[in-house]
């Protein structure tokens, strides 16, 4: 497994929604890069472009009203943007698939279990349908299902279960990429340590990279060797985990980790961001961040702060490290 | 299951008793007389009266209506006061004529307007999305007899391709279920667009398209099945409606209908014959919905593990699975 | 900070009507509906300035005229102005539309809600009687309740309204059911609130979007059966002018004279249009869900 | 979005134009018409499929296809007095008599004499058969006239006839006794009324199966009736008088007027009951139709009820009378298909004496409701029920009333409450017609006989006194004067003003010929003879 070859990269992507009450900047020139078998933690409030992200990759932005209006999706050096329907669709399931965030609404109620893994493996590797079903059954087992569950129904399994099944469809062809949408946010904690356990497991065995969308720091901390932080749609801060959590430059990155509850530090009150998250439709002028950012000088509101590499692999946006 | 359709025409049988007693209490306080009525205008005092008591008319409104219950225990709807023969052979004769009208309406309302809803779900806010939505309203706010005799003005007098009226072979058939279905086929479109626009928005749809299944199996197989019960539920009640209410339409195209019989019933405040059709009317109109409740269950698991005696067996295999799941997860830790 | 918020959580109250307002304004046919529905509103109130010709003056000599600047929509067979007869026509069918409405609605409203709110035995006997009048075909109600208080508005009125009564039964207890188990009803149930209260403050307003729709659509309907009864004899007393009687008194002289049913006939499709497109945007603005 | 709703609104008044403005040309040559779309999977009625043309070039056709507008209750003619029940009965029985413009022709009955005031000796022919085989004998014919003596339908007619003391002497004659002398008999016997059956088919099946599946003599016999759709009677191959030109005769029961109009026109139907007027002149110019119209023989009238204290006062009758203007009620309600009526029974019945119309004077309408004392105007009630011609007539007086100031209400119950009021006398006013089987005078003026309980209650023994005497004088010269005695006295009370002789008329398709406009309403079937 050649680790050098870049697996995915994001140049300049900015993706748009045109509604009637105006352009929601959802995505704003965001670039980052994933190698085959990495694992990279995409972490920022609701609302900061995280999903819109993970769906632009996929290409499967809602179109109307949302729109890529910029960059590139290189996936193995091919854009993704200029490949035709036929083209994404074969690669969607085979060589990148997606994990959605509910997995109550993330199956279809009226299919067994068994018929929506096997749909998958039919649609992209030649098999008949008993030796799909059998395939199905596999992988079934691998994500801790007994196989003889395969001919029930969604609603016959609990959260957990039903994300398993989720993780199996994504993983049923092998793919090259995953990409996680917030996978265990709707499920109880002690579920969550099992299916972020098992998806480790699995990307071990498979090889596959993953993109984990979360919002949770700790998750990321777990499971994940890179890390960028994203903002009213904007990546202003990425770099290894080390880098990131260890010696934080962004002032909203320490102040996610400052409204962090940690056992090492005594610290007695929480020290929450203030403010709301930007309207999207019309961002703040200069650092998108200035209105909340603790630190904020006069310069932050007129000039928008550019990608700077602070130490090799750990990039900011900050006009303080300009 | 089977208990589940025993549970129902169990209850169905108090539904059909307060029809019947709604329908005794309004014939019994409508005035008219039936004996008036067989006998015309033409007859005098001694011989209505001399009918009337003979028909038992005079007395009490519950001995009636409990000798009439006695009757339609055994069976026995009563004869009909004007054409004197059994009131069943009188239904029998005009209930298919309408049941037939109503399957074929429903069928072209069904071929037509679900076709139409999903294309004008899949395409919202295009110009074919529009033209459907307002097409589907004409359909809705026409007086159907008014949209029944522009149809056979057009087809049968000007233009001559069509029989007027009767039905007496299948191009008889054409332009009554035309005018009949055209509100059908509105309602059912409308219907179709907004329950599939609903389902489009899920989840698991994303899920399919991230498969990388292709956009039609995602609209017809997945969407669809998930839209089919709203739409099944109008179909339904559309169904049940037309075997009633088509009246109108069976007066112009001289439709042997049971509407019609129902309404003519009526006037001559032929009792039996009006509580008799209506009872086999509701008695119709609810083996329809239970038909539909039970296409529910077809369509949709959930529905149909609420009827399947084997819930029990069900839980206990659930519980086993969360612990051996468990177990396998911290035995590779 | 927490002030500015708390201050544009007052702004909220106020503009929950102005939010459907703006919602239901963006979406074009509601308001052509609403126009339409506007100037039949206008026509029925200042009928008697609009119509040029009373509704009931016959002129022998003028019988069966086809349109003419006189007669904006010709004569009937009693030399009766149409168009004059059409305007005054708006005031009977929107009397029968609405007030058979809110008749039906007002009951449907309080059995369903009382039927979703309990639910148990009470909901059981309620839905049962509801199936009940929901198997007596309309068509038959009306000719019962004709032939007892002789035929005219007030029994088609009251035939549609208590036919109407087991469509907003089921509806408002559908939406009384989902609204019951919301955490809001128990909180206010908790608080002390008795439960007339609660149907009247919690669970009313949130089920008032499928019964304004159920209204307008339904208005519509009983225009068209209101045309259907007089179509089968059970008309209007004469010579009170309402659509559905001169659309099918005029059928019989429709192959020659086709301007006596086309106006009529266009008079209860805009009219029962313009309903449907209004109730239909006002759905969309009072569902949250559905917002662009 | 709106130009849309605009195009839609468009095409659908451009498509109800096209439909109904009939272009001046009749309708387009009609080569595909409907029978040429007649499946084989149910037994279409077709008209036009000439077989082998008989020597005598006379044309036969399968099926005479009958448009009536309504399902009748039954087909005997004895237990029904609506005009749909003759129509279907007429093919299959027959009578003693024929009456062609007054002069009885022999038929089943060979020929009659008249005893005495009170008995007449019938002789019967001996080659007729019933449909059932049995051959017919004096005892069916004593059965019939009796059963038509006891029905309540036809008690009017055959009332007269003494039930005892009628017998047959022998297979071939019949002693027919009367309990007084009744004029109109031998008309009655010589109408569709007085129908033969069959007594053994009448008492093995009984009176309401018989209904429903008759047995006469006529050339036509019933072979199937399906509930609210069609009759169908089929020829009678033992008939003993001369084969009709068609095998079948089918009653198509179409309500809707437009369509029993549009039938005639597409060639559905042959012939077609109760055409709506306004579609007369069009049927006339269309060279695929025809329209047999002519006077009826019923009368329509504004009906006070002389029992109630308000329309039992003179003065108020001829106040309302002479504030109508007859003339154009009738024009306008019958769509120029009515004269004024000028009298109280049908021009075309012996004893009618012109006693009208009566004088349109607003004027004098005022002065009589001053001198009535309702100078400040008066309220009048009218009851109804939905019958287009009536309403049609209240709606105009209503109007015409209101000019010199009197005020009407129109109150509209269905007709089965509007019959249960009339025998129960409380219509105040209302709009009826009086129509009549035969053409008598007695039998016109059913309405006025005292033991009448309808609401016109003019309880007047003169009246009752001079219809005894007409009925029972037999010389016609004597009859008339009385009756017109009758007329002019009926005149001056103005119990009831007659408003309208509307004509009746049926359409049939252009090669439906010998078969002309009868004024009972009720044609003879048979002698059609198909031209084309």
């Amino acid at each position: 497994m050649e680790t050098t070859k870049k697996l995915l990269e994001i140049k300049d992507l900015s993706i748009h929604y045109f509604t009637e009450e105006g352009v929601v900047r959802a995505v704003n020139n965001i670039d980052f890069e994933l190698m085959r078998g990495e694992t990279m933690g995409l972490v920022g409030e609701t609302g900061a472009g995280k999903t819109t992200t993970a769906r632009g990759i996929m290409g499967l932005v809602p179109n109307p009203p949302g729109r890529v209006v910029g960059g590139e999706i290189l996936f193995e050096g091919k854009d993704l943007l200029k490949a035709s329907n036929l083209e994404m669709r074969l690669h969607r399931g085979k060589d990148f698939s997606m994990i959605f965030q509910d997995p109550m609404t993330s199956l279809n109620p009226i299919l067994t279990v068994g018929d929506q893994i096997a749909e998958v493996i039919r649609l992209h590797e030649k098999l008949s349908r008993k030796d799909a079903n059998l395939k199905a059954a596999q992988i079934l087992e691998m994500v801790g299902i007994p196989a003889e569950r395969m001919s029930e129904y969604p609603h016959q399994f609990s959260g957990g279960m039903k994300q398993r099944v989720v993780i199996a469809i994504a993983l049923a062809c092998s793919p090259k990429l995953i990409i996680a949408d917030e996978p265990t946010t709707a499920l109880d904690v002690t579920i969550q340590a099992q299916v972020l356990e098992l998806m480790r497991e699995l990307q071990e065995k498979l090889g596959t990279a993953m993109l984990l969308i979360t919002h949770d720091l700790g998750v990321v901390a777990d499971t994940c060797n890179k890390v960028a932080i994203m903002y009213a749609g904007q990546i202003v801060e990425m770099g290894s985990l080390e880098d990131v959590y260890d010696n934080t430059m962004h002032p909203y990155t320490k102040g996610l980790f400052g409204s962090l509850p940690s056992l090492s530090m005594k610290s007695k009150r929480l020290v929450p961001i203030d403010g709301l998250m930007p309207d999207p439709v019309d961002l703040p002028t200069g650092c998108p961040f200035h209105p909340r950012c603790p630190d904020c000088k006069e310069s932050c509101k007129s000039r928008a702060p550019v990608k700077t590499e602070v130490s090799p692999g750990h990039y900011v946006r900050c006009l303080r490290y300009e | 299951m089977l208990r589940y359709i025993a549970k129902r025409i169990f209850l169905m049988i108090p539904v059909l008793l307060g029809i019947s007693f709604v329908i005794f209490l309004l014939m019994y306080f409508t005035p008219g007389d039936p004996a008036q009525m067989i006998l015309g205008d033409m007859a005098d005092k001694e011989d209505v009266e001399a009918l009337r008591e003979e028909m038992g008319l005079n007395d009490g409104f519950f001995e009636r209506y409990f000798r009439y219950m006695g009757d339609l225990l055994r069976g026995d709807l009563g004869t009909s006061y004007t054409t004197k023969l059994p009131v069943w052979d009188e239904i029998s004769v005009r209930l298919p004529v309408t049941a037939k009208v109503a399957f074929f309406v429903i069928l072209f309302a069904v071929i037509i307007g679900v076709p139409i809803g999903i294309l004008s779900a899949v395409r919202q806010y295009t110009i074919i999305d529009s033209i459907t939505r307002v097409l589907a309203l004409l359909g809705i706010t026409m007086p159907s007899f008014w949209f029944a005799l522009l149809l056979v003005l057009l087809f049968s007098v000007r233009l001559g391709w069509l029989p007027a009226s009767g039905l007496y072979g299948p191009s008889y058939y054409i332009l009554p279920i035309i005018s009949i279905s055209a509100a059908s086929i509105a309602i059912i479109t409308r219907t179709a667009r907004s329950s599939m626009l609903e389902v489009i928005r899920q989840d698991y749809i994303d899920t399919a398209r991230a498969k990388g299944q292709k956009e039609r199996v995602v609209l017809f197989k997945h969407a669809l099945l998930n839209a089919l019960i709203p739409i099944l539920t109008v179909v339904g009640i559309q169904f049940a409606g037309s075997l009633g209410g088509a009246v109108v339409n069976e007066q112009v195209f001289a439709i042997p209908g049971i509407g019609k019989l129902m309404v003519d019933a009526i006037k001559a405040r032929n009792y039996p014959l009006v509580t008799g059709s209506v009872l086999v009317l509701s008695l119709l109109q609810s083996m329809v919905n239970l038909f539909i409740d039970l296409l529910y269950a077809f369509v949709d698991p959930r529905i149909r593990s609420q009827y399947s005696r084997d819930k029990k067996k069900k839980k206990a295999l659930n519980g086993a699975v969360t612990a051996n799941a468990g177990m396998a997860a911290n035995k590779r830790k | 900070m927490i002030k500015k918020q708390a201050e544009h959580g007052h702004i909220k109250k106020r503009s929950q009507f102005q939010e459907t307002w703006k919602r239901l304004s963006k979406n074009r046919l509601a308001m052509v509906g609403l126009a339409i529905l506007a100037v039949l509103v206008i026509t029925a109130i200042f009928a008697d300035l609009i119509a040029p010709y009373p509704y009931d003056e016959q002129d022998y000599n003028a019988t069966l005229q086809s349109p003419s600047l006189e007669h904006l929509m010709g004569t009937d067979e009693y030399g009766r102005d149409i168009f004059s007869r059409v305007v005054y026509g708006s005031r009977t069918s929107l009397y029968v539309g609405f007030i058979s409405l809110t008749g039906g609605a007002l009951i449907g409203c309080i059995f369903g809600a009382i039927a979703g709110f309990f639910g148990g035995k009470t909901d059981n006997i309620i839905m049962r009687t509801c199936d009940v009048l929901h198997g007596i075909p309309q068509i038959v109600l009306a000719i019962a309740i004709a032939s007892t208080i002789g035929p005219g508005i007030t029994s088609a009125l009251i035939a549609v309204a208590v036919s109407s009564v087991p469509n907003f039964a089921r509806v408002v207890r559908a939406a009384t059911m989902t609204v019951r188990d919301q955490e809001y009803v128990e909180a206010s149930a908790s608080l002390g609130g008795n439960n007339t209260h609660i149907i009247i403050h919690h669970i009313f307003p949130n089920i008032l979007a499928p019964i304004i729709v159920q209204a307008t659509l339904g208005i519509g309907k009983s225009i068209l059966l209101c045309a259907s009864l007089s179509f089968l004899g059970l008309g209007v007393q004469p010579p009170m002018p309402e659509w559905g009687s001169m659309l099918s008194n005029a059928r019989t002289f429709m192959r020659d004279y086709s301007y006596m049913v086309i106006s009529p006939g266009i008079a209860i499709m805009l009219t029962v249009l313009a309903l449907n497109l209004f109730g239909d945007g006002l759905r969309d603005a009072l569902d949250p869900k559905l917002k662009k | 979005m709106k130009k849309l709703l605009v195009l839609a609104l468009a095409f659908m008044m451009l498509m109800s134009v096209i439909a109904c403005s009939e272009p001046s040309t009749p309708a387009p040559e009609n080569t595909s018409s409907p029978d040429a779309t007649n499946e084989a999977a149910t037994p279409a009625p077709d008209g036009q499929e000439p077989e082998g043309s008989d020597p005598a070039t006379e044309i036969r056709k399968e099926n005479l296809i009958v448009a009536i507008q309504a399902e009748p209750q039954t087909i005997d003619p004895y237990a029904a007095s609506h005009e749909t029940t003759f129509i279907s009965s007429e093919p299959i029985f027959e009578s003693l008599f024929k009456s062609e413009n007054g002069e009885l022709i022999p038929w089943l009955a060979t020929g009659y004499e008249t005893v005495d005031d009170l008995t007449i000796k019938i002789t019967l022919r001996d080659d007729v058969y019933f449909h059932d085989g049995n051959k017919m004998t004096a005892d069916d014919v004593v059965f019939s006239l009796t059963y038509g003596a006891t029905s309540s339908f036809t008690s009017t007619l055959f009332g007269a006839i003494d039930v005892e003391n009628t017998k047959a002497l022998d297979e071939q004659t019949v002693e027919l006794k009367l309990l007084y002398p009744y004029a109109p008999l031998l008309e009655g016997l010589a109408s569709y009324r007085g129908a033969i059956l069959s007594k053994a088919a009448f008492e093995s099946m009984g009176a309401d199966a018989f209904g429903r599946a008759p047995v006469g003599t006529g050339p036509m016999m019933f072979k199937n009736w399906v509930n609210g759709d069609r009759i169908e009677l089929t020829a009678f191959d033992q008939y003993w008088g001369e084969k009709p030109a068609f095998d079948n005769v089918i009653f198509r029961i179409i309500l809707e007027a437009s369509s029993r109009t549009v039938e005639l026109e597409t060639g559905g139907v042959d012939v077609a009951f109760q055409i709506s007027p306004v579609d007369w002149t069009r049927l006339e110019e269309n060279p695929e139709t025809q329209m047999l119209t002519g006077n009826s023989m019923s009368m329509t009238y504004l009906c006070f009820n002389n029992s109630m204290e308000l329309y039992g006062n003179e003065l108020i009758r001829k106040a309302i009378a002479y504030a109508i203007d007859v003339e154009a009620v009738a024009k306008t309600a019958y769509q120029g298909q009515a004269d004024a009526a000028d009298g109280f029974i049908a021009r075309s019945i012996p004893g009618y004496k012109k006693v009208g119309p009566w004088e349109y004077n607003p004027e004098k309408s005022k002065e009589l409701l001053a001198e009535a004392g309702y100078a400040d105007g008066l309220e009048v009630k009218f009851v109804t029920f939905q019958q287009q011609y009536y309403n049609a007539c209240i709606e105009i007086i209503q109007s015409m009333l209101s000019e010199v100031g009197i005020t009407c209400t129109i109150e509209m119950v269905d007709l089965a409450t509007f019959t249960s009021m009339n025998n129960n006398g409380e219509l105040p006013m209302t709009v009826m017609a009086n129509g009549s089987s035969i053409s008598d005078p007695a039998v016109a003026l059913s309405a006025w006989p005292l033991e009448r309980t309808i609401s016109l209650r003019h309880n007047d023994q003169h009246i009752q006194d001079l219809l005894d005497q007409g009925e029972r004088t037999y010389a016609m010269e004597d009859r008339i004067k009385i009756y017109e005695e009758l007329q002019d006295y009926l005149w001056e009370k103005l119990y009831i003003l007659p408003l309208a002789y509307p004509l009746s008329g049926y359409g049939a398709r252009a090669n439906i010929g010998n078969f002309d406009f009868v004024a009972s309403g009720v044609p003879d079937f048979a002698e059609i003879e198909f031209t084309a």
